[in-house]
């Protein structure tokens, strides 16, 4: 995918795809111009395989599953440094929340797998209890991720120290978050929302 | 100004976690310089980082309900955590400037949406509301000879127009608090870089990379500490510094201090009032070096 | 060892044909006068004659020892000569190349020119006597290399055909033999030849290209030569005149013939011939062309010398 | 005996600190014909300038020596100094101890030397200077205009208005050039020909415009202020003076199917045409090649139609000569095409790219035409092979620009903004259609031109792909483009219905013989040569000869006429004298020692040097010496290097200042 | 390596015929840059290369140089159109001459220095002088000009004991 030919036309260039991203992260994606100054100061770029630049290219040619299909949009850490420097006022830290929200909703094809599960088991907290509760989430992150022994080093000193709680209350209020769920489920499959 | 600084106060998850130090000192340090804090009462997580990663409205729309919250409350709304922090503000600044997202948010959480109210960090608080020259004459314990590392790291500062906390790429406001305190700071090159927050669940290699990165750069600098302002950056230098330390072959020793640790040292509290005792780098010997116990 | 005889029994018709063509147009008044040679009072000798009219043209000669170059008797010495209507002069082969080198700087006119033209085999040097027979050691040296036998661009040439052996040609046997010296080999030669000079100046006053009316040589203010008859002024003076006659002079010889102190002259002449020919593929005296090699350029002449 | 006068400065320290400025001064005293020397801190300040008239007076001094800095520094200002106070200018000259002395060396004692030396050789040379009289040449107060583009018509009208008389000559039946081919123009997207045509009605119309078209500039005479310019009015084959316009001949001629050049060959015209509706003048002119008149005998239609009985069969060629005082080239470009180009051009073609054969591969001019309202297709995106509208267009940038191996190494500098146009243009004109754009950089500075180019893609959709495309080919009724995004570091390919290619700009043909003609420089792609690239840009080094437009180098509409207009100012600075002053470091013969070989004018590059006849009382020729004309001498002295009899000498560069100056060391 | 501060038995005497738009301006930028060079050269300003004459170069010789260097604008930089390109045939053929005279052509140096190449300027003039003052001094046009004070050689005893009496 990553070498293979790409054949522009009309049809294989997503600019709907584009619409999508630039309605969500509410920033041009045309207003790029491949200076690399994202790419040049991202922390992350070393790990991933379209660094920003090329993620911004591939995403003006509507490239969109050569993008997703990359761990590229998971490895972004949301330090907002490339918005907080590109000349062009693109908010790509921005763009990169959209590509994972439409990743997301497409189930998408990347190989980062690590990454979504942590994200996925945060929401469920907040759904379930109405605010983080830590331990649970480690604990539940390395029984799906298979990593039975991750961190088990820092678990007792951490426990020893107050830092984790066996036991979360839950919000008085937590239906009030639930609605806040269902509502957005609601407007999008009204199509109210993306 | 007032002599009764009154704040609306939304500690966050963490806070009320891994963070308790954070959430003891800030309360302490606060009551002793006079400043009344009010828990936002039945506050929700504001979605952090893996929210607005995949559903930029869920995180607006929590946020958004959490501001609605802190209306019930006199004052600014402090904040003690830079990803909170980072992500009310953020939602401020979205819903004020688009009118599209503003109306789905208002039909999610079923309410108008309020932009009023102030969302302000702890530092802001500090540095401004405070003032340093009234949070210098609270000082009876000088931090004298203590070189402090101050670590900013992503949200406090980034990106530009939305924090509004201090200049994106050179701040200062850390290092301005500490030595009113009367730290020294130091100069080094790291304070502005990425811990890996994101990925500590994840992906805790990019994390110990990344983190061991900013401790180098901070030792180089000839810091005894690090002073931090985010419950998930101390998260990343202090619990994880050991196995820093043994993954790179490095000894760093570092206390990683929160500023409120530091700021409430210097007026004179006790450290069991500022839960020195939960940090995982041991504090107490430098402390004891510098006078400061 | 023999020397070998060279052909010039046709020299008496030659002869007979240039009489007889000179009494035609001096008749019809298709000129008014004739440059040519006639004898002179030592036996088998010749000189430059100038006639006007038709009886003298039994006068005209052509012998081997007809070695001067005519073409000088049209510049400087042209106030000898009656400025009315067209001048005839017969003409060898090389001397040919001087009128057409001075048509080209613009001194002379082809229109008023009319030019006898002489098949020539070789004239004798100037080291024998007038009466020596042609030989291929009394020959002169310059017709050992001589490439015009028969002039071209003629309104008359005798039918006659010279024969010409082919023979050692003593100028480029002598340069090749300098520039196998050492600088300084060559500077202690030239350094001997030159210090004979008596600055008589008959180079000049025989060259048909010195048609300078004040010669550079000659000024004082500023002096650019020394013109003292001493080895510093003796040497400027003919690296100057050999610079001058680059891609001009075409070989007549006549400096080195009329020189009173043996001096080779016309080697430093041949030695600039050849290096115009190397670098610019010029030869002189060939055909009238609006500019000299020294008076144009290419844009991409040879600059390996330059840094 | 010279009373010489000798300054030496010690520029501050810059002198002062490696040369005894003393013991110069005390040395140079000591030199025969000095009267006066002396040191200063600073000569070229006001003090030292007066030190230096003062002293000229006072000492009665007959030759100055400043040795200061390099003369090419401050010899204009003593030598200014020196004329306010009596002397003439050319009497003084700088010895240049600072540049070639003080600071290229360190020690002492060997700067110190040198610098006396370099005084010594002054004074010996100065001793030798002579008096020189500015020189005055007359001025003919009317200018040649040659090209009716753009810039011709805004440099006639800028010098018209000023109240002297132009003459335009234009080679084409009309004036316009290409700017009134295209559709519209960067970065306004204003319709060229609505700011165009009345520009031209303008110069149709001015008293002060005399217009040749269909005509070229024969020979060239004269020198600055005073020119003889032959032009060849070819024959129109209609009288402008009789014929009315009404174009019935064009209505009525036969002939309609002749590849209109105005239209880029895709639009046809009659034989007998104005190349296009609003042609300046609005006389047809006939096609002798393609007129059936001219090629059997047989037709004569327009002559029979034509009311005012203008047409004229007859009519033959005619020379004009017209005197002027200044010359303003503005003959424009041509574009470079992909075609094979013969052996031995220098220029390549585009195999790459089918060398032109593919019918809907077209350059960037022939898209203005189809674009323009009113030009073949009525502003129509049309393909020229079947008439479709093309929906997906790719274009691509630097076509024979920036390409050493096609022999164009230079950027032509208008390619990105117009292809940014044109992407406007098509997204206006094609619904639905998709435009792309290959391209190496963007080159896009100029006022509004970087935003101009941003709109393209951020507002008007054009997918600007980084890469240059490698090879095009015919796929059925598709053009295959193979090329590369570089910032992906993958192939692309894209099937175009048509494709543009930005060509590259070059000079008119026959550039090089029109700059022989004029006696101007040309470069190798034969763009005429100014005098200083960046100080005298409008200038050739050639005097009163001007520049405008993209015969110099390739430029946009602004630029052009900017340049037009500063050409037309340069020409009213010219015309504001009656006479011409100009420095006197001009060569000047000796007669008496002159034989005519004329090598002096053989090597001279300016055509200074004329033939003079010198004729007795009774008016016999005695002989015919060279001239040399002091207006036209530039000053070089390779006349006078050339003479064998040095009988021509450059004043201020003689051989006495020379000799002098080699015997002095 | 400091020249300036080297002792050399034999300092050359250089002169240079130089043209006023290139390398005369060369040389001033050279200067303007501060770049440092043997202070053996002695600058003659021409208009152009154009109008240097081959005189010049023996008559400098006459006068006792060592070395000439002849440096002019490059080819098609000419101010003067093609004065340069005139000058390069006019020494092409001159020095020609000079080598079969005998005179050493590493005593004479032709280049083509830009106004903007100083660095070329400081490295052709010192190239120039390391290679004469290697060469030693230029003797033969010297001992010309004495042999004219003497009309002859002192070969003879009569003439050394008159000539060491004086």
């Amino acid at each position: 995918m990553k070498k293979k030919k790409m054949l522009l036309s009309q049809e294989t260039m997503d600019t709907g795809f584009i619409r999508k991203v630039e309605t969500l992260s509410d920033t041009s994606v045309r207003s790029c111009f491949q200076c690399g100054k994202c790419s040049a100061g991202c922390p992350m770029a070393t790990f991933m395989e379209h660094p920003p630049n090329r993620v911004m290219r591939l995403l003006q040619l509507g490239q969109w599953q050569r993008v997703l299909a990359g761990r590229s949009i998971w490895y972004c850490a949301s330090c907002e440094t490339c918005s907080t420097r590109c000349p062009n006022k693109v908010h790509l830290a921005s763009i990169m929340d959209a590509l994972r929200k439409l990743s997301w909703d497409a189930e998408g094809p990347s190989k980062e797998s690590y990454v979504q599960l942590a994200n996925k088991l945060f929401l469920q907290n907040i759904s379930s209890y109405g605010r983080q509760y830590e331990m649970r989430l480690a604990a539940v992150f390395n029984v799906k991720s298979g990593q039975f022994l991750k961190d088990m080093m820092l678990g007792p000193k951490l426990f020893a120290k107050g830092k984790l709680k066996m036991f979360q209350r839950k919000n008085k209020n937590l239906t009030e978050i639930q609605k806040i769920f269902s509502r957005i489920e609601e407007m999008r499959k009204k199509g109210e929302a993306l | 100004m007032n002599d009764t600084l009154k704040y609306a106060y939304y500690p966050g998850c963490s806070l009320h976690a891994s963070a308790g130090e954070y959430d003891l000192s800030t309360r302490e340090l606060f009551s002793a310089l006079g400043i009344s804090l009010t828990e936002v009462p039945d506050w929700f997580c504001c979605g952090a980082t893996p929210a607005h990663n995949v559903d930029e409205l869920l995180s607006l729309s929590l946020c958004a309900k959490n501001l609605e919250l802190a209306e019930q409350v006199e004052g600014d709304l402090a904040v003690a955590c830079a990803s909170c922090f980072s992500r009310l503000k953020f939602t401020q600044h979205t819903l004020e400037e688009n009118a599209t997202k503003r109306k789905q948010v208002e039909k999610a959480i079923d309410a108008p949406v309020k932009l009023d109210g102030k969302v302000k960090h702890l530092l802001e608080i500090l540095a401004k509301d405070l003032g340093l020259e009234r949070l210098a004459a609270s000082v009876s314990k000088p931090l004298a000879g203590l070189k402090v590392a101050c670590y900013y790291g992503c949200l406090l500062t980034r990106p530009t127009d939305v924090p509004n906390l201090d200049c994106p790429e050179a701040p200062t406001i850390m290092e301005r608090v500490v030595e009113a305190s009367g730290a020294e700071t130091v100069a080094w090159t790291h304070r502005l870089e990425c811990c890996g927050a994101n990925f500590t669940l994840s992906r805790p290699g990019v994390v110990l990379q990344l983190t061991n990165a900013i401790l180098d750069s901070a030792k180089a600098a000839g810091a005894d500490c690090i002073m931090v302002g985010c419950p998930l950056c101390h998260g990343n230098l202090d619990i994880r510094q050991k196995e820093i330390e043994n993954v790179y072959s490095a000894e760093y020793n570092l206390p990683v201090f929160y500023l409120t640790q530091l700021v409430g040292l210097s007026v004179g509290l006790a450290p069991d009032q500022l839960g020195l005792n939960a940090m995982i780098v041991n504090p107490t010997p430098l402390l004891k070096e510098k006078g400061l116990l | 060892m023999t020397s070998t005889l060279i052909e010039t029994s046709i020299y008496a018709a030659i002869s007979e044909s240039i009489q007889a063509e000179a009494k035609r147009i001096l008749s019809d008044g298709q000129v008014s006068t004739i440059v040519g040679y006639a004898a002179a009072r030592r036996k088998g000798s010749a000189q430059p004659i100038v006639i006007t009219d038709a009886s003298d043209a039994q006068k005209l000669i052509f012998t081997p020892a007809c070695v001067n170059n005519l073409a000088v008797y049209l510049t400087k010495a042209k106030k000898d000569i009656p400025k009315k209507g067209k001048i005839g002069i017969v003409v060898k082969g090389c001397d040919m190349k001087a009128l057409t080198g001075l048509m080209g700087e613009s001194q002379l006119k082809r229109e008023e020119l009319y030019l006898i033209g002489v098949p020539c085999a070789g004239v004798l040097a100037s080291t024998f006597a007038p009466s020596q027979e042609l030989t291929d050691e009394s020959l002169a040296p310059k017709c050992t290399e001589c490439d015009a036998h028969l002039p071209t661009g003629c309104d008359f040439v005798p039918t006659e055909t010279p024969l010409t052996p082919e023979l050692e040609k003593k100028y480029a046997v002598e340069i090749a033999r300098l520039e196998a010296l050492t600088p300084a080999e060559r500077w202690a030669y030239w350094k001997e030849q030159f210090a004979k000079c008596i600055k008589c100046y008959a180079c000049r006053q025989v060259c048909p290209f010195c048609f300078c009316e004040q010669c550079l040589c000659d000024r004082n203010k500023p002096q650019m030569v020394e013109t003292t008859p001493r080895p510093a002024g003796n040497t400027a003076w003919h690296i100057v005149r050999a610079m001058h006659l680059a891609g001009r002079c075409a070989g007549c010889a006549e400096c080195e013939r009329v020189c009173p102190m043996d001096i080779p002259l016309n080697l430093l002449n041949r030695k600039m011939a050849k290096e115009l020919k190397e670098l610019y593929d010029h030869e002189a005296g060939f055909e009238v062309t609006e500019k000299g090699p020294l008076t144009m350029f290419n844009e991409k002449d040879d600059q390996s010398f330059i840094k | 005996m010279s009373r010489i006068g000798v300054f030496i400065c010690h520029c501050g320290e810059n002198i002062s600190r490696t040369v005894d400025v003393e013991r110069v001064a005390r040395d140079v005293g000591r030199l025969p014909g000095v009267a006066f020397s002396t040191d200063y801190k600073y000569m070229c300040s006001d003090p030292g300038q007066t030190l230096l008239k003062k002293t000229i007076q006072e000492q009665k001094l007959s030759h100055v020596v400043v040795a200061a800095c390099s003369p090419r520094m401050h010899e204009k200002t003593f030598r200014k100094a020196v004329e306010a106070a009596g002397l003439n200018p050319f009497l003084c000259e700088m010895a240049n101890i600072r540049e070639h002395c003080s600071w290229v060396h360190e020690n002492i004692e060997e700067a110190t030397i040198k610098a006396t030396e370099i005084v010594g050789m002054m004074v010996e040379r100065v001793k030798k200077n002579r008096v020189l009289p500015t020189i005055t040449v007359p001025v003919t107060k009317r200018s040649l205009v040659i090209g009716g583009g753009i810039a011709g018509i805004q440099a006639a009208l800028d010098i018209a208005d000023a109240g002297h008389e132009v003459v335009l000559v234009e080679r084409e039946p009309s004036i316009g050039g290409h700017m009134a081919q295209l559709s519209e123009t960067f970065p306004t997207l204003d319709c060229s020909q609505c700011i165009m045509t009345p520009k031209m009605v303008d110069v149709a119309n001015h008293p002060k415009i005399k217009l040749y078209t269909y005509s070229e500039i024969e020979l060239v005479e004269g020198y600055i202020g005073n020119f003889q310019v032959t032009i060849k009015k070819k024959a129109r084959s209609v009288n402008e003076d009789t014929c009315t316009g009404c174009g019935v001949c064009m209505t009525k001629c036969p002939q309609k199917k002749i590849p209109n050049k105005f239209d880029q060959n895709i639009g046809m015209r009659t034989a007998i045409y104005i190349p296009f509706p609003q042609a300046v003048p609005n006389t047809p002119v006939i096609d002798r090649e393609n007129c059936t008149k001219f090629k059997t005998g047989k037709c004569g239609v327009c002559q029979k139609v034509c009311g005012p009985g203008a047409v004229d069969f007859e009519q033959e060629d005619s020379l004009i000569v017209e005197p002027v005082g200044a010359i303003v080239v503005a003959t424009g470009f041509d574009l470079y095409t992909i075609d094979e180009k013969p052996k031995g051009s220098p220029i390549k073609g585009y195999g790459e790219f089918g060398h032109g054969k593919i019918a809907d591969v077209i350059d960037g001019m022939t898209f203005e035409r189809l674009a323009s309202a009113s030009g073949p297709t009525g502003g129509k995106i049309l393909r020229p092979s079947d008439g479709k509208e093309p929906k997906q267009i790719v274009f691509i940038q630097c076509i024979g620009s920036r390409a050493r191996e096609k022999g164009i190494s230079y950027c032509s500098k208008v390619c990105c903004m117009y292809t940014a146009k044109h992407t406007m243009l098509y997204h206006h004109k094609v619904h639905g259609g998709q435009a792309y754009v290959f391209f190496m950089d963007a080159r896009t500075p100029g006022k509004s031109y970087d935003e101009f180019w941003r709109r393209a893609i951020e507002e008007e959709d054009a997918v600007y792909i980084r890469g240059m495309v490698s090879r095009l080919y015919q796929k059925g009724d598709k053009i295959v483009v193979m090329g590369s995004d570089i910032a992906v570091g993958v192939q692309v390919e894209i099937e175009a219905d048509m494709v543009v290619l930005a060509t590259a700009i070059q000079p008119q043909k026959g550039a090089d013989l029109l700059a022989q003609k004029l006696g101007i420089s040309y470069d190798k792609y034969n763009f005429y040569s100014e005098a200083h690239a960046k100080l005298r840009p409008v200038e050739c080094a050639t005097a009163g000869i001007y520049l405008a437009g993209a015969c110099q180098g390739p430029k946009d509409i602004p630029e052009t006429v900017s340049q037009a207009s500063a050409a037309a100012a340069k020409v009213m600075t010219l015309f504001s004298k009656d006479q011409l002053e100009r420095e006197p470091i001009v060569a000047r013969v000796r007669e008496a020692g002159c034989v005519g070989c004329f090598a002096c004018k053989k090597v001279c590059a300016y055509g200074a040097v004329e033939e003079k006849e010198i004729r007795d009382r009774q008016g016999n020729l005695i002989k015919v010496v060279a001239y040399v004309n002091p207006g036209v001498c530039a000053g070089c002295g390779t006349c006078q290097a050339t003479c064998p009899s040095k009988c021509v000498e450059l004043d201020g560069y003689t051989d006495e200042q020379v000799i002098a100056m080699i015997e002095a060391l | 390596m400091h020249l300036a501060q080297q002792q050399h038995t034999f300092e050359p005497k250089i002169f240079a015929f130089v043209c006023t738009w290139c390398t005369y301006a060369g040389a001033d930028l050279a200067g303007t840059s501060r770049m440092q060079y043997p202070s053996n050269v002695r600058v003659l300003k021409f208009p152009c290369t154009g109008r240097i004459d081959p005189v010049f170069i023996l008559k400098a010789f006459q006068q006792g140089a060592d070395g000439v260097l002849v440096s002019g604008c490059h080819p098609g930089d000419c101010h003067y159109i093609a004065g340069n390109f005139h000058a390069r045939r006019r020494f092409a053929v001159f020095r020609k001459l000079l080598e079969f005279v005998g005179v050493d052509l590493n005593r004479l140096q032709f280049s083509w220095v830009s106004a903007a190449e100083g660095g070329k300027w400081v490295e052709v003039v010192t190239d120039l002088t390391e290679k004469v003052r290697n060469m030693g001094p230029m003797t033969e046009f010297k001992e010309l000009a004495m042999e004219e004070q003497w009309s002859g050689a002192i070969n003879t005893p009569e003439l050394k004991e008159a000539y060491n009496a004086i």
